[in-house]
């Protein structure tokens, strides 16, 4: 099933973006702010890295909460409803993430 | 067979459970010889046929063959009648036994295996052979032969199927067993239906419902995989209509010699 | 318990071995649409499934390298090469297999058979080991003249009964599965249907049909040592001979040379096939003075009596000097794994020995049941000498005597037996139902009768151990109608069952409840058991010969004079069976009876 | 229950892979904040860099360190099929993830009990 092959291909994406994500941003471990993260942001290939990070990582992480649910008999019946909730929070998440990426601007 | 040998003994911990009268299991203590060569299963039937005929248990070949007797004995699944039972004792000289887990209790150690079966049923199990058979046999060489063998010997025993948390979680799931079923038909060259099922498999029930946690491997007594059978139909399912196509291929063959190599 | 409930279907089978599901197959294949199947146990758990060794047909698929003479190793018969094997060589081989005690007409039609029954359940799935050109492989087996043992491994039967019973379901046919058969509703030589308690529930019902089949397979667990499952209690031969059908040739149970020590499993046949020695305590494969010829590959009855004479004798192996020696060591790693997988398993398991390395002690070991439920080639149920049917009665496979092993059965050929006459009866049960069999009225409550039978048993505050009794049974079908018999041992067995039937009557059962209770059906089986090891015992008594598997030190010849019949014992109300005699079917321009000498 | 060396390792992927997605939508939140301005993003992120959130922050790090090595572990025997080395693919995963976390780890704790 698709979900399956969303969840691996998501994986080895993620093994890779999550490197970078964790390496740049989340260290060196100082105190961040606001004026350290916009100097990186402000560059567009940085902008664009992070894009597509988001969207395998909402890929990745949607699909799995759907997995975790429906491997629940009694949540079987609401397969369907879960697929279509995962898709919904995952272009609300996708729309407000993208946004925030953007609205990184360098002060003026 | 003299009771005051001096054999030392083994405690024996069963679980007990009849619906009919019990409001939950509850685990009850035996005492049995320990003779040399005793297996689990003599054990156990030591005790229901002196101690208390209440004991209920399933059993035939007592080699290990007829899938009868799987149970959960020291926390894993495994056949208790080719079981020694001098193994099986902890320090404390000590055993316990439970049935099989993650399906429901008939009585003592007899599970209710009807989700087990009708899995198996719906992999349709039998080979669905070509339209026009040979005069004689199908002719397979001994390595299409080989490659069945991780699925021959499998005697449905259901240790697999009751180790795997995922039927634990849902019983539609069609499990490790059905998969090792589906696994053998669709490697089967005879088999003239292996797009069906692999179509079958794809579902969200079939190959990937599993989650890899190779408890079923630990618990089959037969040594088979059921977890590589899966991982293998997974593929298979990805290039369903080129294996389809070699099928066909291949069935156009199927009355002639194997060639020399 | 609650009032009558009462099941109809068309065919109703009771066993779901080899013989029963094959007859259900095909009878669901012809297209009776309501076909039902109970089993004791999970069909798949039936006993057929333990056969290791291989299924008999001459299919002409391998022969000895030229030169190596008949022993030499084997290799597949190129194509468009002379056959070396035929219908008819299998057709001699299993007569003297048999001690010509073996109904002709019946062998010819399962040799013949045999080949289509072979090539039916290749493409019906089963998974046969394979020639290099990808034909069914065939090993030796003992007895048989030709390499003809079709096999899987040393899984055979757990494919064959895998197959049938997945084609059976894919026939639709409906099981129930843990149902438990406690009697035969006939009624004026017509079958009626069949009593059956579902074993969860303990609820007792009614089956009606207008066909019924037994194929409730042997009754090896009458014995101590036994290759046998626990299931093998003879129930459908005790149930069939209480309501009044006779059964045939009890007498001749057949011990296998090679079981495991003390356990009774089967170490297969095949070991001895592949070429496996037996040593006695001085290291002497003492067969070369039984068999010089045939050796380790003698039939069974004449291997196993060789081995008990050098245990007598004194040359026996392990502590208590009953024990045989196994040697397979120079079969080597390579072949025995790859061959013998299952049976080193057992080995390592059960005695901790790897055959790779060591010796493995083994000791004869009840096994096959030749006698059984008197039937005709096509399954149908006799009930006289003369032949007359118990219209809508058939029985196959190792409950049913059609015969076709005689005296003795060789290796291979029951599975054969098993699948033939379970196919045959299929189709003459499904001739039957469409030729316009009506479903016959059944008289009375027969259900009742077993739930007065099981509340009796349930009330019975007895102070024996009903597994005390059975054990005291098995030590005496042991002792005194085991390997060799004599007038003295068996009267001291026939004693020893009308007391034990006697002290059953004061046996408890120690399960009250109705809900999944095994140990009831352990007192039922006691009682079957009981039942009819006096017509084994009875029937060895009358026969003053030596025969077959059927091996009387005080009249050690054979006597085709007297005793070329076969037994049928009928059930008289006190007493004991009454015996009479059939001839046996022979073909006196073909097969004359001959000497047995291997 | 069925303990194995196969339950505890779905078991810690399966948690930590909730655990990381309830973290996931949290840390939107926060970083969504830039929306609202400079001074709220640095509100919201001075919040969450209280000792305590350091703490957790480690305990992240654990999380996506097994989660990512396990779920490689499990992507490899979809590939190569190999399931003999189950066993010991599971203990050296195990390993790699504690080296992992001790590397990462270390400096934030350090980091937090020096202040910044
Ligand atoms: C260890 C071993 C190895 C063997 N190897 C070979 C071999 O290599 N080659 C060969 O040809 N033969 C071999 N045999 C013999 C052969 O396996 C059997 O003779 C044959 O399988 C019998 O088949 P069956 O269908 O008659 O009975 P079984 O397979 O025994 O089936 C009996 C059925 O009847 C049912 N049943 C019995 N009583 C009742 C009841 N009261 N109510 C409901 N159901 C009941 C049981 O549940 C079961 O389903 C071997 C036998 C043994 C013991
Ligand atoms: C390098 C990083 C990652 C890798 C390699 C990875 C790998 C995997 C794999 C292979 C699976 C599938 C397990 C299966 O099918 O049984 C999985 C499941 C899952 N992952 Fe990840 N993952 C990573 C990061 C993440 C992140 C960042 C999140 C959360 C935001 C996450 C959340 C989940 C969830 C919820 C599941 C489902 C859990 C389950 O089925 O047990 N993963 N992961
Ligand atoms: S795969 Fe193994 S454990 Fe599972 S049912 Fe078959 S024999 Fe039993
Ligand atoms: S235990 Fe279950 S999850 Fe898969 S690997 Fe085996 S079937
Ligand atoms: S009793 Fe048959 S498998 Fe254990």
């Amino acid at each position: 099933m698709r979900v399956f092959q969303m969840q691996r291909i998501s994986a080895i994406a993620l093994v890779v973006f999550l490197t970078i994500h964790m390496i740049v941003v989340h260290y060196p471990p100082f105190h961040i702010d606001f004026d350290q993260i916009i100097i990186r942001m402000a560059d567009p290939l940085w902008k664009a890295i992070d894009i597509v990070f988001l969207f395998f990582v909402l890929m990745h992480a949607l699909a799995g909460a759907w997995v975790v649910l429906t491997d629940v008999q009694r949540f079987s019946r609401l397969k369907r409803a879960f697929a279509g909730a995962a898709i919904v929070i995952g272009l609300i998440a996708f729309y407000y993430g993208t946004k925030t990426i953007i609205a990184f601007q360098p002060p003026v | 067979m003299g009771n005051n040998s001096t054999h030392p003994t083994a405690i024996v911990r069963i679980q007990r459970f009849n619906p009919e009268t019990d409001a939950k299991p509850h685990m009850q203590e035996f005492e049995v010889e320990l003779k040399p060569g005793t297996t689990v299963l003599d054990a156990l039937h030591e005790i229901k046929t002196h101690q208390d005929g209440s004991l209920t248990f399933r059993r035939s070949c007592r080699h290990a063959i007829c899938g009868s007797c799987a149970m959960h004995v020291n926390g894993k699944n495994e056949l208790v009648c080719n079981a020694p039972l001098k193994e099986r004792l902890d320090r404390h000289g000590r055993i316990t036994i439970r049935p099989l887990p993650y399906l429901p209790i008939l009585k003592d150690l007899v599970v209710d295996r009807s989700s087990f079966w009708e899995q198996y049923l719906r992999v349709k199990p039998w080979l669905t052979p070509p339209e026009d058979a040979p005069e004689k046999e199908f002719r397979m060489s001994p390595e299409e032969v080989a490659a069945l063998n991780n699925a021959e010997t499998c005697i449905m025993c259901g240790a697999c199927y009751s180790s795997c948390q995922i039927v634990g979680l849902t019983k539609e799931y069609i499990g490790p067993h059905a998969l090792l079923k589906a696994f053998l038909r669709v490697m089967d060259p005879r088999d003239s239906i292996p797009g069906e099922r692999l179509a079958d498999l794809d579902g969200t029930d079939g190959v990937y419902r599993c989650r890899t946690i190779f408890n079923c491997i630990d618990a089959c007594p037969k040594n088979l995989n059921p977890t590589l059978a899966i991982e293998t139909l997974r593929k298979l399912a990805q290039k369903r209509e080129a294996f389809e196509q070699a099928r066909i291929e291949r069935q156009k063959h199927l009355d002639e010699p194997i060639p020399a190599r | 318990m609650p009032e009558t409930e009462i099941i109809v279907h068309d065919i109703l089978i009771v066993g779901a071995g080899l013989a029963g599901s094959w007859a259900a197959m095909v009878a669901a294949k012809e297209g009776v649409r309501d076909v039902a199947v109970l089993s004791k146990i999970h069909p798949l758990r039936s006993h057929s499934g333990a056969a290791q060794g291989g299924i008999a047909g001459a299919l002409n698929n391998v022969r000895p390298v030229a030169g190596t003479g008949p022993d030499g190793p084997l290799e597949q018969i190129p194509a468009g090469e002379a056959p070396i094997d035929s219908v008819d060589l299998h057709v001699f081989d299993t007569i003297k297999g048999s001690d010509w005690l073996g109904d002709q007409d019946a062998i010819e039609i399962m040799c013949r058979e045999a080949i289509d029954v072979l090539y039916e359940y290749e493409r019906m799935g089963c998974v046969f080991s394979r020639t290099p050109d990808g034909r069914i492989a065939q090993r030796r087996f003992g007895g048989h003249s030709t390499p003809r043992a079709n096999y899987a491994a040393d899984w055979t039967g757990h494919v064959l009964l895998h197959t049938i019973h997945e084609q059976a379901l894919r026939h639709k046919v409906k099981f129930y599965s843990e149902w438990y058969c406690m009697d035969l509703i006939v009624e004026d030589n017509v079958c009626r249907g069949v009593v059956a308690m579902d074993v969860l529930s303990g609820k007792i019902y009614t089956m009606r049909a207008k066909a019924v089949l037994f194929g409730t397979g042997g009754y090896g667990r009458a014995y101590k040592i036994t290759s046998n499952a626990f299931a093998n209690t003879g129930d459908g031969v005790a149930i069939a001979y209480n309501a009044g059908i006779p059964l045939m040739d009890m007498e001749f149970v057949q011990f296998h040379p090679t079981g495991l020590y003390k356990h009774g499993i089967l170490m297969s046949e095949a070991c001895r096939g592949e070429g496996g020695y037996l040593l006695n305590s001085k290291n002497e494969r003492f067969m070369e003075r039984y068999a010089k010829d045939k050796m380790e590959l003698a039939p069974r009855d004449l291997v196993s009596r060789s081995e008990q004479r050098e245990i007598d004798q004194g040359r026996g192996v392990e502590a208590d000097g009953q024990g045989i020696w196994l040697d397979l060591r120079h079969l080597g790693r390579e072949k025995i794994m790859q061959r013998l997988p299952q049976v080193r398993e057992i080995a390592i398991d059960f005695v901790g020995v790897d055959p790779i390395e060591g010796l493995v002690p083994i000791q004869p070991t009840a096994h096959y049941s030749m006698g059984g439920i008197a039937a005709d080639a096509d399954g149908q149920v006799i009930a006289d000498g003369d032949g007359t049917p118990v219209v809508g009665f058939y029985a196959a496979g190792e409950a049913a005597c059609i015969s076709v092993h005689g005296a003795n059965r060789l290796g291979t050929n029951s599975l054969l037996d098993a699948s033939v006459f379970g196919r045959r009866a299929g189709y003459a049960m499904a001739r039957f139902v469409q030729s316009g069999a009506a479903l016959q009225p059944v008289p009375g409550d027969p259900a009742q009768r077993s739930r007065a039978r099981v509340q009796a048993l349930l009330d019975n505050p007895g102070t024996e151990l009903v597994e005390d009794v059975a054990q005291d049974l098995k030590t005496t079908m042991t002792n005194n109608c085991g390997i060799f018999r004599d007038e003295t041992r068996l009267q001291q067995a026939m004693q020893e069952i009308k007391a034990l039937q006697t002290r059953f009557k004061n046996a408890r059962t120690m399960d009250k409840s109705s809900r999944f209770n095994t140990d009831l059906l352990a007192t039922l089986e006691t009682d079957h058991m009981l039942t009819f090891s006096e017509v084994i015992v009875a029937g060895a008594l009358a026969r003053q010969e030596s025969r077959g598997a059927h091996s009387r030190t005080d009249f050690p010849q054979r006597d085709d004079e007297n005793w070329l019949v076969h037994t049928v014992a009928h059930k008289q109300d006190a007493d004991g069976p009454r015996l009479s005699f059939k001839p046996v079917t022979i073909d006196y321009d073909k097969y004359p009876p001959q000497e047995r000498k291997y | 229950m069925y303990t194995s060396s196969g339950f505890i390792s779905f078991a810690l992927r399966r948690l930590t892979g909730v655990a990381l997605v309830v973290y996931l939508f949290m840390h939107l939140w926060v970083i969504g904040s830039v929306n609202a301005g400079p001074e709220a993003f640095d509100a919201r992120l001075a919040f969450v860099q209280q000792p305590l959130f350091k703490l957790l922050e480690v305990a992240l790090l654990a999380a996506v360190v097994y989660h990512a090595i396990d779920g490689i572990r499990i992507i490899v025997v979809h590939y190569t099929g190999i399931t003999e080395y189950r066993k010991s693919m599971f203990y050296a995963v195990l390993a790699v993830s504690t080296l992992l976390v001790i590397a990462g780890g270390v400096p934030i704790i350090r980091f937090m009990l020096e202040g910044k």
